[in-house]
């Protein structure tokens, strides 16, 4: 008589064996997969005799893939490299990618796919501090092994994170000193989008300004993620005067912001900027023209001439075209999966824990940035480089600090 | 009883709805889906508390509100507020410059827990404040609005920008909220872990069985005079005003109700997921929240649950296969349901699903309605594109 | 801080400038959405993506100018413009035969369609043009500052946009109250029945003026470029700013309009410059919404027996 | 709200004095005076634009007036608010019949049903024994008696304007008003209908608004003329029709 007892009758049943199907199957794929368990891998990831399985974890959708394309492309020429050399501990390297969408609850969700239908061994990825944020609790409960390519605000030290960017201490202050000796800088203005990456950053600016190099913050500053409208800013720039602009502005609204900063006059000739936010990535949209003769401090930079990155600039653009660029995190995408394989390999086992305890000391002279090393709080150690922006749009270095020691939680900058 | 029954079960067609849906997600996934699957389904049916709210306040009650991420999110920060400082206990805090505190509110230099944090030591101010808080603001924004009678598209959106003020405030406040990142890295309940299976599994179902409570609760609200108003005020809001009621009370009322909802969803979202972000208070995730209602059937209870159900497995699965193709779907989807099928998947059931099932499993018995609700109801009119104005079956 | 005074004026002077250009961005980017949703009470939701179309548009003339015509470089913004213009209101045109104009009446939901066209637009965006932001080589004449005196520098891409802003503006007004077409559509709004009696093609009317609405956000997105960047999402950024700069000047009037986002830019600019940007952007739209529940109608509104 | 018939007869129930509304610098109704009796059919008529559907949009509320008072049995309507002034007993039918045309007509009229008028009344309210008493009492009065289970939409227009006065009548207001009730009717539901408010306007006033002036004179107790938004002329309906001004400006046409 009614419909929806007729429904349940026949709906029911089919629900059931459709997600039956499903689950055996996906069961099926996961025991033909984890059927090894030998020396290498005594916990249960996806390890085979040929084969070994990671996760890539980025968003390829949504407002953020602008800036993690690079990382997933550079991990990605990471992974074909170390295979076509033979793997990892004789097995090639095989990925799962996963679109983290901008989202960071995807991430999360993602993140727990990653650890545990798919049981990778390692997983390179994320790009923002929020996403990083959404997948660490995850990574810690399931103990799975995450290498993080961008540079970011430190306060963080988990062990099952491999920070290959800098962490803020690293980036800010080799530069800041630089800065204060070349240009004699003592009035500072900061600025930055409203997140907990610049303002930390700021912080550590602030009290690196005020209590070692003696000088004074003129005005520090917070726009919204997306603002375009700069114009109040560039005035009190005018009005402050300050020797040095210290800015942290990211996405969309770099562009504004140095666009408008040409238009109100505040040019190189006049103004000293320093930017911890631009790299070749952005630069794409900014226009070389635009920001011409102010400064970038990174640890890596496409133009760096060394053998190593001479190599990587080839192969990059051999095999993402002649018009790709490469950029800090970029690089620093790529060192991800080479310091997971040299772990690997001194431990001689794909167990997170045992990853894990290799890799401090874990070099890499192959590095494209020239040498880094895994300290033992998961950071690299690396150097800062300050470069001069062309009207070209690339970056030439005008200066290279000694490798500086990572520092996540600083003393006297918290 | 008989009038409990009738009410809130909606006679027996609207109880074997419920049980069908009861049935599924009380005992089809927990028994089918692995503990990833289910906890992502767990975490759905958070989204659906609100498509919920949405389809008494906008299905029935016409008023478009594009920014319940606001509710959602307040719920949820209250909730991450509690359990972020059981987390924080000076014990696990203790390489911070001032442990006891959440670890950002010392990454910010804040070395007292502030005033606003306090009372969410308490567990039971905690509860009263994830339905309070949210109910407070929806009541303050109703009566601002609709006793001024501000309507339609304006209130849209209004309630728009205050979502966009709200998630500017809150990544503005770093401090106090956890700014970008949110919330993050919740663990206990009580001392009670909620990062574990067994945990999960539990607070999945008694996520399942508020949700079920909601959803009766919507239908007692829609089987009473008051849902027929609500519907009259949508359709001739002048008559009704001109009959002695005041409008914006009721507009104001179905306007809170739906804001507890997504309250409840957002606190069983922190819970469930463990962290709490601005990424749910904004505009998109609102507009989202609408999808879900559109798709499942602006007019349909049980539809707005579908349909969350069904867009968010959509969207995961296409994400994870065909990314590039996500949103021309999403919005190829949303495009097509608002013109072609006003009345969603609930329409779609109402005027083929029926037809379809009678045929093949019951032959040439006809359906009948249950005596006493005839006189609310009449068949759905899917064809016309416009949406249906009656008040459906089992709403 | 060592200001003289004459600095101070100059930075007075600056800054007033910037409230000015500010608002005329704003007034651009209201003005389509002004006519469609003050005009045809349509909610476009995807009036920013409309925007991005103009930007892209300039972005693609732009490298076709300078890989085929290097030597037109300098000029080729003029033609950018009308080519924004004509391909977002060819776009809007489309978009009002195959969807708009089967959702009038329903109000609601056409904001819901389109924001599923918005999503449509943004990831066809993605696809074309890839993620990545792009910039549009500006001619070196838009570019910097003019400098009338040693303290003051206008901005030149800020004189362009309000060059532009106010040629749209005093357009439009024009059309809408001087011509034929102005007068079918004010009649068009205000009864439509009675104007199709009278033998308005009622249909014919509120496609162009949706697709003029469209093509003024195109035009406006060709000025964007001068100002920020380009990438799929650009437009959205800016689509509750746009609306609360309209339901603020009350739907249906232009003057309002102008006069809403006069006030919200100089507000904003104001606020700007003495507190934060991010505070600035919170107190103003939280005053918007302040005003609004005072004043539901808008700035400005007619009181008619309905 | 019914006060018992002729107990003040001397004083009207409605006193309208030196109303005054204007819509941007238009006075639709203008320093206008009018008096309603107690169970007084009083007709409204004037042509088009003469201010008839303002007045009665500023007696329910609809519509704030710029000046004047609105005297209902001792409470001033201007500065109340609608729903106050519907329950202070004034009902209004609406120039198109405004009904709920998905709810059956028993639905309609329990709709009106003076209880569960609050947020949470009407979320309890319940269809007990008396509502359902009364309803089928209205719906017997507005001959309706037979469709009360019939989907409002499918009444013929002229049922629908009965249906919307069975709402009014709900509610038993003291002033009943009624924008046009006969329009769109054939000539036997207007027969009906006249027979239908003489039979209401016991024990409560009724301010009609109407054009037909066959049904006027059916019905009208008091005809007042109006013309842009003042009082033209006032009286019974055949003082009314002789009267040289009203002929010039109305009547003669």
């Amino acid at each position: 008589m009614d419909s929806r007892l007729t429904g349940a009758k026949h709906l029911l049943p089919r629900r059931l064996t459709l997600s039956a199907a499903a689950l055996s199957l996906m069961a099926a794929s996961v025991f033909s997969q984890f059927a090894v368990a030998d020396a290498a891998n005594t916990t249960g990831l996806a390890v085979t005799d040929t084969t070994v399985t990671v996760g890539q974890l980025h968003s390829a959708t949504g407002t953020m893939a602008i800036s993690e394309t690079g990382s997933i492309q550079a991990e990605r020429l990471a992974i074909d490299q170390i295979n076509a050399s033979g793997g990892i501990l004789g097995r090639q390297i095989e990925v799962i990618q996963e679109d983290g969408a901008s989202d960071w609850p995807t991430f999360a969700e993602k993140a727990k796919k990653l650890l545990e239908s798919d049981k990778v061994a390692a997983v390179f990825g994320c790009w923002t501090s929020a996403s990083r944020k959404a997948v660490l609790p995850i990574f810690e409960k399931d103990n799975g092994l995450l290498y993080y390519p961008t540079f970011y605000e430190g306060l963080e030290q988990s062990k099952n994170v491999i920070y290959t960017g800098q962490e803020a201490t690293q980036q800010i202050l080799a530069s800041l000193d630089w800065i204060a000796k070349e240009k004699g800088a003592k009035t500072f203005y900061l600025l930055g989008s409203d997140y907990i990456w610049p303002r930390t950053s700021m912080k550590i600016a602030r009290k690196h300004i005020e209590n070692v190099l003696g000088g004074k913050v003129v005005g520090e500053e917070y726009y919204p993620l997306g603002n375009t409208q700069f114009g109040s800013l560039t005035n009190k720039i005018k009005l402050k005067k300050p020797d040095v602009v210290f800015a942290a502005v990211v996405g969309g609204s770099n562009v504004a912001f140095y666009k408008q900063l040409k238009a109100a006059g505040i040019t190189s000739d006049k103004q000293t900027l320093l930017t911890i936010s631009v790299t070749e990535d952005e630069m794409l949209g900014i226009g070389g023209e635009n920001m011409k003769g102010f400064y970038s401090s990174m640890k890596y930079f496409q133009t760096l001439d060394n053998p190593n990155n001479n190599k990587f600039v080839a192969e990059f653009k051999a095999k993402y075209g002649k018009d790709s660029v490469i950029g800090d995190v970029t690089q620093a995408g790529y060192l991800g999966p080479w310091l997971w394989k040299a772990a690997v390999e001194k431990a001689g086992s794909f167990d997170v824990n045992k990853v894990v305890a290799a890799s401090p000391g874990i070099e890499l002279t192959t590095a494209p940035e020239g040498y880094v090393k895994v300290h033992e709080n998961h950071h690299l150690w690396s150097k800062a480089r300050i470069a001069e922006i062309q009207a070209d749009g690339t970056f030439t270095v005008v200066h290279e600090s000694e490798l500086i020691e990572p520092n996540p939680f600083p003393k006297g900058y918290q | 009883m008989k009038n409990a029954y009738e009410s809130l079960l909606g006679g027996k067609q609207g109880a074997i709805g419920l049980l069908v849906l009861a049935v599924l997600i009380l005992v089809v996934f927990p028994l089918a889906l692995d503990s990833f699957r289910l906890s992502m389904v767990g975490k759905y049916l958070t989204y659906a508390f609100v498509a919920v709210g949405l389809v008494l306040c906008w299905g029935y009650g016409g008023i478009l509100s594009l920014g319940q991420g606001i509710f959602f999110g307040l719920g949820g920060y209250c909730m991450a507020m509690f359990l972020k400082l059981e987390a924080s206990d000076p014990e696990s805090t203790k390489i911070q410059s001032t442990p006891g505190i959440p670890d950002f509110m010392d990454w910010n230099q804040i070395t007292e827990l502030p005033m606003m944090w306090q009372p969410f030591h308490s567990f039971s101010f905690t509860l009263l404040a994830v339905l309070a808080v949210p109910t407070l603001l929806a009541l303050v924004i109703g009566i601002a609005m609709f006793k001024r009678r501000v309507g339609d598209v304006y209130f849209s959106i209004v309630t728009q920008a205050i979502a966009a003020i709200l998630t500017i405030l809150i990544i503005g406040q770093q401090g106090l909220t956890g700014g970008v990142n949110g919330i993050t890295d919740l663990r206990t309940l009580n001392g009670w872990d909620i990062r574990d299976d067994s945990s999960k599994l539990i607070l999945y179902f008694v996520n399942a069985a508020l949700l079920i409570g909601c959803v009766l609760l919507g239908r007692f609200v829609l089987t009473s005079k008051l849902g027929r108003l609500l519907m009259a005020m949508r359709d001739k809001e002048e008559r009704v005003r001109f009959s002695g009621y005041d409008v914006a009370s009721f507009k104001i009322f179905v306007f809170c109700l739906a804001a507890a909802f997504s309250a409840i969803g957002g606190a069983m979202f922190a819970l469930q997921v463990g962290f709490m972000s601005p990424s749910f208070v904004g505009i998109v995730p609102s507009i989202e929240m609408v999808i879900f209602a559109a798709v499942g059937g602006r007019m349909s209870l049980l539809g707005a649950v579908y349909g969350t159900l069904l867009v968010s497995f959509g969207k995961t699965y296409f994400s994870e296969s065909f990314p590039e193709l996500w949103l021309y779907l999403m919005g190829g989807l949303f495009i097509v349901v608002v013109m072609y099928f006003p009345n969603g998947l609930a329409g779609l059931w109402e005027s083929h699903g029926r037809k379809w099932l009678s045929r093949f499993a019951l032959g040439n018995k006809v359906f009948g309605q249950s005596v006493v609700k005839a006189r609310v109801m009449s068949p759905v009119k899917v064809a016309t594109p416009q949406p249906s104005r009656e008040l459906e079956t089992t709403p | 801080m060592d200001v003289s005074l004459s600095e101070f004026g100059a930075i007075a002077i600056m800054q007033g400038f910037n409230g000015l250009s500010v608002f005329c961005v704003l007034l651009l980017m209201a003005l389509g959405l002004a006519i469609i949703f003050g005009q045809m009470g349509v909610i476009n939701m995807a009036h920013g993506e409309f925007l991005t179309v103009g930007a892209y548009t300039t972005y693609v003339i732009s490298s076709l100018t300078l890989q085929y015509f290097p030597a037109m470089q300098p000029y080729y913004f003029f033609f950018a413009i009308i080519a924004a213009f004509v391909i977002a209101g060819a776009l809007g045109w489309l978009v009002e035969s195959l969807m708009i104009s089967k959702l009038y009446h329903r109000p609601l939901d056409t904001l819901l369609a389109t924001w599923g066209l918005s999503l449509v637009m943004q990831q066809a965006f993605r696809s074309i043009f890839g993620a990545r932001e792009v910039g549009a080589e500006m001619p070196a004449w838009i570019m910097g500052s003019w400098a009338p005196s040693e303290a003051i520098d206008i901005p030149r891409n800020g004189l362009f946009v309000m060059g532009l802003t106010l040629l749209c503006t005093v357009t439009i007004f024009l059309m809408l109250y001087r011509s034929r077409w102005g007068l079918q559509v004010r009649a068009t709004m205000q009864n439509r029945v009675m104007s199709r009696a009278v033998g308005i093609n009622t249909k014919k009317v509120d496609r162009m003026t949706f697709a003029l609405g469209c093509g003024v956000a195109g035009v406006a997105g060709a000025a964007f470029t001068t100002i920020g960047s380009t990438g799929p999402t650009a437009g959205s950024l800016y689509i509750v700013d746009t609306f609360l700069t309209v339901v603020f000047g009350g739907a249906a009037s232009l003057v309002g309009t102008i006069a809403s986002a006069f006030s919200i830019a100089q507000a904003q600019s104001l606020m700007e410059f003495f507190l934060s940007g991010s505070m600035a952007k919170v107190l103003t739209l939280s005053a918007v919404i302040l005003i609004l529940m005072v004043r539901p109608q808008g700035l400005f509104s007619s009181k008619v027996r309905k | 709200m019914n006060s018992p018939a002729g107990f003040q007869a001397a004083k009207p129930v409605l006193s309208i004095e030196g109303l005054s509304v204007s819509f941007d610098g238009f006075k639709a109704v203008d320093n206008l005076n009018l008096y309603v009796d107690r169970n007084e059919v009083h007709v409204v008529i004037g042509p088009n634009g003469a201010g008839k559907t303002t007045l009665l949009d500023l007696i329910c509320g609809k519509t704030k007036a710029t000046a004047g008072s609105i005297d209902f049995d001792g409470r001033e309507l201007s500065k109340m608010r609608e729903y106050d002034i519907v329950r202070a007993g004034v009902g209004r039918k609406f120039q198109n019949p405004s009904i709920y045309e998905n709810l059956t007509v028993f639905e309609n009229l329990e709709m009106s049903y003076p209880k569960g008028r609050k947020v949470f009344g009407a979320l309890f309210f319940k269809r007990s024994a008396e509502v359902i008493a009364r309803v089928e009492e209205v719906a017997a009065e507005i001959f309706l008696s037979e469709l009360l289970d019939m989907q409002a939409d499918l009444l013929s227009h002229g049922q629908k304007q009965w249906l919307e006065i069975g709402m009014l009548l709900m509610q038993d207001p003291a002033l009943l008003m009624l924008d046009e009730p006969v329009a769109g009717m054939s000539v036997s539901e207007r027969v009906q209908t006249a027979e239908l408010l003489n039979r209401i306007s016991q024990g409560r006033s009724v301010l009609v608004i109407e054009h037909d002036m066959e049904f006027v004179k059916s019905i009208a107790h008091r005809v007042t003329v109006l013309h842009q938004g003042t009082v033209l002329a006032e009286g019974s309906m055949e003082a009314v029709q002789s009267n040289p001004k009203v002929i010039e400006v109305y009547l003669g046409h």
